[in-house]
């Protein structure tokens, strides 16, 4: 028998944990081409406010050692647009449409919280209070714990769909927000948005991307990724939902056994559009040889006992 | 049609100079699929550094001695990391290429002429379209510029299309001495009335600007390739925008728009190929 | 006339600012057949406690994307001994001896800057509090504000050397750090140590170095160690010593432009132990190339006007 | 001697298996600072992942016609990332090379006689040293243990120089069925009263503490070469080490130390190769 590869994030149940990453995978439509998004867990829109935004001027992204640096500043058509232009159309195709909600004011966040709600088709929010693009709000509320649970508590009470705050890696203490987050009420946590970084032309002796600084992403902070996620999991009861340089099945795994429920998927999207299935067929290629039945059962099943010395 | 991801093998890399190359991939279904002016995303394959692919024009379609298609060519220039492994690869080795991609050149036909104006590796995405010229007998010049003689490639290729080449170096080594812009203004300047010319134009953003200037001065239409830093080439990631003045992508109506920088798209999906017209040039 | 590379940290002067990072140098005569110490522009001890120490049991490292995780654990000969046995060689070799200061408690700081103090052949004390990888003190002075500034308080009574307190990246805000070491008393700050990280062998579910949480290291932490730097750069007037990931002369550069006045070098020096030799003539190079005669002069010479758009 | 780097080419990359390979490198600097026992720190060169090096004992020391050094060969098996490049490595690509590095066995003479015992991948130090004891005449066995029969590598090479072969594989099908340590154990009983054999020992941990024990048990002299992570090589990173009895790297006085577990001393250039005696097994 094929193993089970579904999960649950709290009244959400999802065909697989596989979710693609909020601003690496457009709205979703742009990839309807490559991939069926009904087999994904679900897919996380591009960041929405409640109107439109231009975003940062070029150059947006450069790329790092094992990784990328972007600085897009959250350009994007506003949150009643994508009502109107792309949730009917996420919908027909019958993907699971995770919108990543920003604000620059905890007004904004619950404006745009009460205009999902009216709408059909949201499977749920994640609160972007971590983006470390844009200087007014988001990140604000996300390096503050108080911030972070006035935000939280003010969806929670202007929404019934699953609230999921979105942590960002910029803090001392992680685990503590992932905390604030679940007294607040939120169903379940991401994490980890980008880390705040800079990259310098030397030549030139200017930034190579037009905002100076911007979010590294990429298998370069996985290992850091992989450490917040186990930190939330001890924690919080909530679901966690990790992220953070994954790039096959193995990496997903890794964040699972960490104690994440689902995981996101985002710069490994750009490297190769066709991941989806390959990283599908590494879980259910794992739990066969593992003989696991249930790829749920695997969530925090890390077994912390040090590895012996000898390699061999 | 959706685009391919092939692992394409090299079966050739031609170095035409120490900085030029034309990488040959044996990807036939994206050289089936190619309309001129179309990109590829690539990389080469199984490594993670680089880690993310990088844009180029299709160069050629290759074909083999009964005319199937066999895979496609790029024209790489060597500017950076990605660029230089590209350079140095043999034989055999593998690519991870993506594609065809974006928006291609609309092709014109007789009467109108059609004006080919690369600068240096803007050469590439024109051996294809000139090809699609030639079999529909448009009239077409190539405005061609680099730095050296040697580095005008393929004038054969274009002259065996028929093509007219107007040929300029920075050195005056060959062709006239200066921009490729001054051979083509003094083309549009002696153009007869009622007479119309395509401009398509690719290479560095300052020529493509004084191009579509140009272009807008003389009243003649053109289609212009632009190139940006690309991390998906498939409207993910919004890295690859460029000002325009026709919202096609956020709803003119948008509060609070106007006062904002000109409309941004997504190059890779909205082009690379723009009407000249339609972009803001600062 | 070749160019100078010489720069000034308080009242040290070095003939150039490449230094070799704690931890990633032994005590620095490892490196006596490969490198000529007294080229450098400094050599960092690994991290000394009044005693001897252990260190924690191998595996102590994995690679991951662009770099790797070590949990060390301090492993180290301690103070008396490191005097004792290693200043006088290092002496005689001429290397400028940076001396990596561990304690469990304030009070040990200060004892081992004393018996320093009384050595000959210390350059500059560098305070580590900032090791992820110890659970008792460290880390637990460099993770709070007032922490910081007591133990360097503390240690600039002891001693007359200059104090260089070596910042956690491990922080929400960098360099507010920094500024308590400076308004203690500092001479300078050097930072990045690593980023808390973790690596789990999805086969055997266990981790894969024996302390389960160790840090990162390597080029996948530059973008954020060189964001950091600056960060530190615009707010505290005493030098900044940067580090995190530099491999070559450009990512030297990169650190210096954003406002370090010399740079560390670490993970790099075991992918490449002749990497000092490379790194100076890179510098050289550069400077001749655009015709800068004095290193020094561009510390902090970062121009964060945007670039153009458009790459060709 | 101080060790060299070198970018070597390779020579040949042998296939023995779809796991092993006898990589050979163009390092002549190298083979010719070789002592038994001795390893390098290897990487494609070039490549930034994998970053670290990562060690491999010197197999062969490699010579022309003539008896001059060329370079010095590897047995690579694979096991992860960067064995796997190696493995896939083609003639003339760079492999980046550091060594010879740490300390090599220390060779017998008649009439002490030398006992190989290899475990695996654990026969590659053996090649150099037991030329070195042909040289002098040793009498030397060689006790092989693979898997299969076909994972027994280089026997023809071994019996040139003279050496006994005893041979084990787990399947039974070349040698004795089961483990290396059983023909050991029964040549240590028969060693006549008076006779002295050294035990090398190479391969698993579990098969070296098994072979030391047996070794002291009667009373024989062993020596081990130990494989751990190793990220530099040469003393600096401390991520290499092993437990040893003796303290050669922390004094004995030191306050504190007895409570802590055994002394961890850097196998890198301590060792790779110990005094069976002197590692603390657990
Ligand atoms: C649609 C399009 C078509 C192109 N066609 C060709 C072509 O036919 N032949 C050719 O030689 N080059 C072409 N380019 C440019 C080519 O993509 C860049 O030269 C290449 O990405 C540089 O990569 P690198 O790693 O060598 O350089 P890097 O070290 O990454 O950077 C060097 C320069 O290249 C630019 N660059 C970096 N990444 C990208 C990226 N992802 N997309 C665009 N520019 C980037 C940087 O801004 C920088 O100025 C095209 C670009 C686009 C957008
Ligand atoms: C002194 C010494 C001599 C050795 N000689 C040989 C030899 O002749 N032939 C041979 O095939 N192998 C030899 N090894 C083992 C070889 O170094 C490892 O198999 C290799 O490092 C694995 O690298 P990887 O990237 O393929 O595997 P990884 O994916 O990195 O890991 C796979 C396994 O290899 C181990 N490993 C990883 N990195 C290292 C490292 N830096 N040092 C040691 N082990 C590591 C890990 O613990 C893991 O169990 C030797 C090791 C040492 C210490
Ligand atoms: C180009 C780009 C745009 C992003 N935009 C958003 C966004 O709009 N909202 C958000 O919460 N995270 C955004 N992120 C962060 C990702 O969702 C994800 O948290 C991060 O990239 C780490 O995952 P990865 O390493 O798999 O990419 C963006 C990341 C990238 C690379
Ligand atoms: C193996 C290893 C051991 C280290 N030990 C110490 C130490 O004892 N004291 C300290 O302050 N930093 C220590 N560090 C941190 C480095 O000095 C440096 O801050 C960090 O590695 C970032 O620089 P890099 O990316 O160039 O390695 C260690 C790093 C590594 C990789
Ligand atoms: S390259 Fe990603 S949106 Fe255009
Ligand atoms: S491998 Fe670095 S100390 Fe031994």
């Amino acid at each position: 028998m094929a193993p089970d590869l579904s999960v649950s994030i709290g009244s959400l149940t999802l065909p697989n944990p596989l979710i693609a990453a909020s601003g690496c995978f457009g709205y979703g439509l742009e990839y309807d081409q490559v991939v069926d998004l009904s087999l994904l867990g679900g897919v996380v829109s591009k960041g929405l406010f409640m109107k439109e935004r231009q975003g940062h001027p070029p150059p947006r992204i450069v790329e790092t050692p094992a990784g990328m640096i972007n600085a897009i500043g959250l350009q994007g058509i506003g949150v009643h647009r994508f009502v109107k232009e792309k949730l009917p159309l996420l919908r027909e195709r019958g993907a699971r449409t995770f919108v990543n909600v920003c604000g620059t004011t905890l007004d904004e966040y619950v404006e745009v919280c009460k205009v999902l709600s009216q709408a059909e088709g949201v499977a749920a929010i994640e609160l972007n209070i971590s983006c470390p693009n844009i200087k007014e709000g988001g990140i604000q509320f996300g390096c503050s714990l108080n911030g972070t649970f006035d935000v939280v508590s003010a969806v929670r009470k202007a929404t019934t769909l699953p609230v999921i705050p979105k942590l960002t890696p910029n803090v001392t203490d992680v685990a503590s927000f992932a905390k604030a987050a679940e007294d607040a009420g939120a169903d379940a946590v991401s994490l980890v948005n980008t880390f705040l970084a800079m990259a310098i032309d030397v030549e030139t002796r200017r930034p190579k991307i037009s905002n100076v600084l911007g979010g590294l992403s990429g298998p370069a902070i996985r290992p850091i990724a992989v450490r917040m996620v186990w930190e939330c999991y001890q924690l919080v009861k909530i679901p966690v939902i990790g992220m953070g340089g994954i790039t096959d099945a193995r990496d997903a795994l890794e964040f699972m056994l960490a104690g994440a429920t689902a995981v996101q998927i985002g710069t490994q999207n750009f490297v190769d559009p066709f991941i989806w299935a390959k990283v599908l067929d590494g879980l259910t290629d794992y739990l066969t040889r593992h003989n696991v039945a249930r790829l749920r059962d695997l969530v925090g099943a890390f077994d912390p006992t040090p590895p012996t010395a000898a390699h061999a | 049609m959706p685009p391919i991801e092939i692992d394409a093998r090299v079966i050739a890399n031609a170095r035409l100079s120490s900085e030029y190359s034309v990488l040959s991939l044996a990807a036939p279904e994206v050289g089936a699929r190619t309309e001129p002016g179309q990109f590829v995303m690539v990389k080469p394959a199984g490594v993670t550094d680089p880690l993310l692919r990088r844009p180029f024009s299709i160069f050629e379609v290759l074909r083999d001695a009964q005319g199937a298609i066999t895979g496609v060519s790029i024209l790489n220039k060597r500017a950076g990391r990605s660029t230089r492994r590209l350079y140095e690869l043999e034989v055999g080795d593998v690519v991870s290429c993506l594609g065809p991609l974006g928006q291609p050149f609309r092709p014109v036909s007789s009467p109108t002429r059609a004006w080919l104006v690369a600068g240096g590796v803007g050469l590439a995405p024109f051996a294809t379209l000139a090809e699609a010229l030639a079999k529909s007998q448009t009239d077409t010049t190539l405005f061609y510029g680099a730095r050296t003689g040697e580095e005008l490639f393929y004038l054969d290729f274009f002259e065996r299309l028929g093509a007219t080449l107007v040929l300029t170096t920075e050195n005056g080594a060959r062709g006239t001495k200066g921009r490729v812009t001054l051979p083509l203004e003094a083309a549009l300047q002696a153009l007869g009335a009622g007479d119309t010319a395509m401009v398509y134009a690719c290479g560095p953003e300052p020529m493509l600007a004084a191009v579509a200037k140009l272009a807008a001065r003389y009243q003649q239409p053109s289609q212009v390739s632009v190139e940006r830093v690309m991390g998906c080439g498939l409207g993910g990631c919004y890295s690859c925008v460029v000002p325009v003045k026709r919202r096609d992508d956020l709803s003119s109506e948008a509060p609070g728009a106007k006062e904002e920088h000109a409309n941004l798209v997504r190059s890779c999906i909205s082009g690379p190929v723009f009407d000249g017209a339609e972009l803001v040039w600062d």
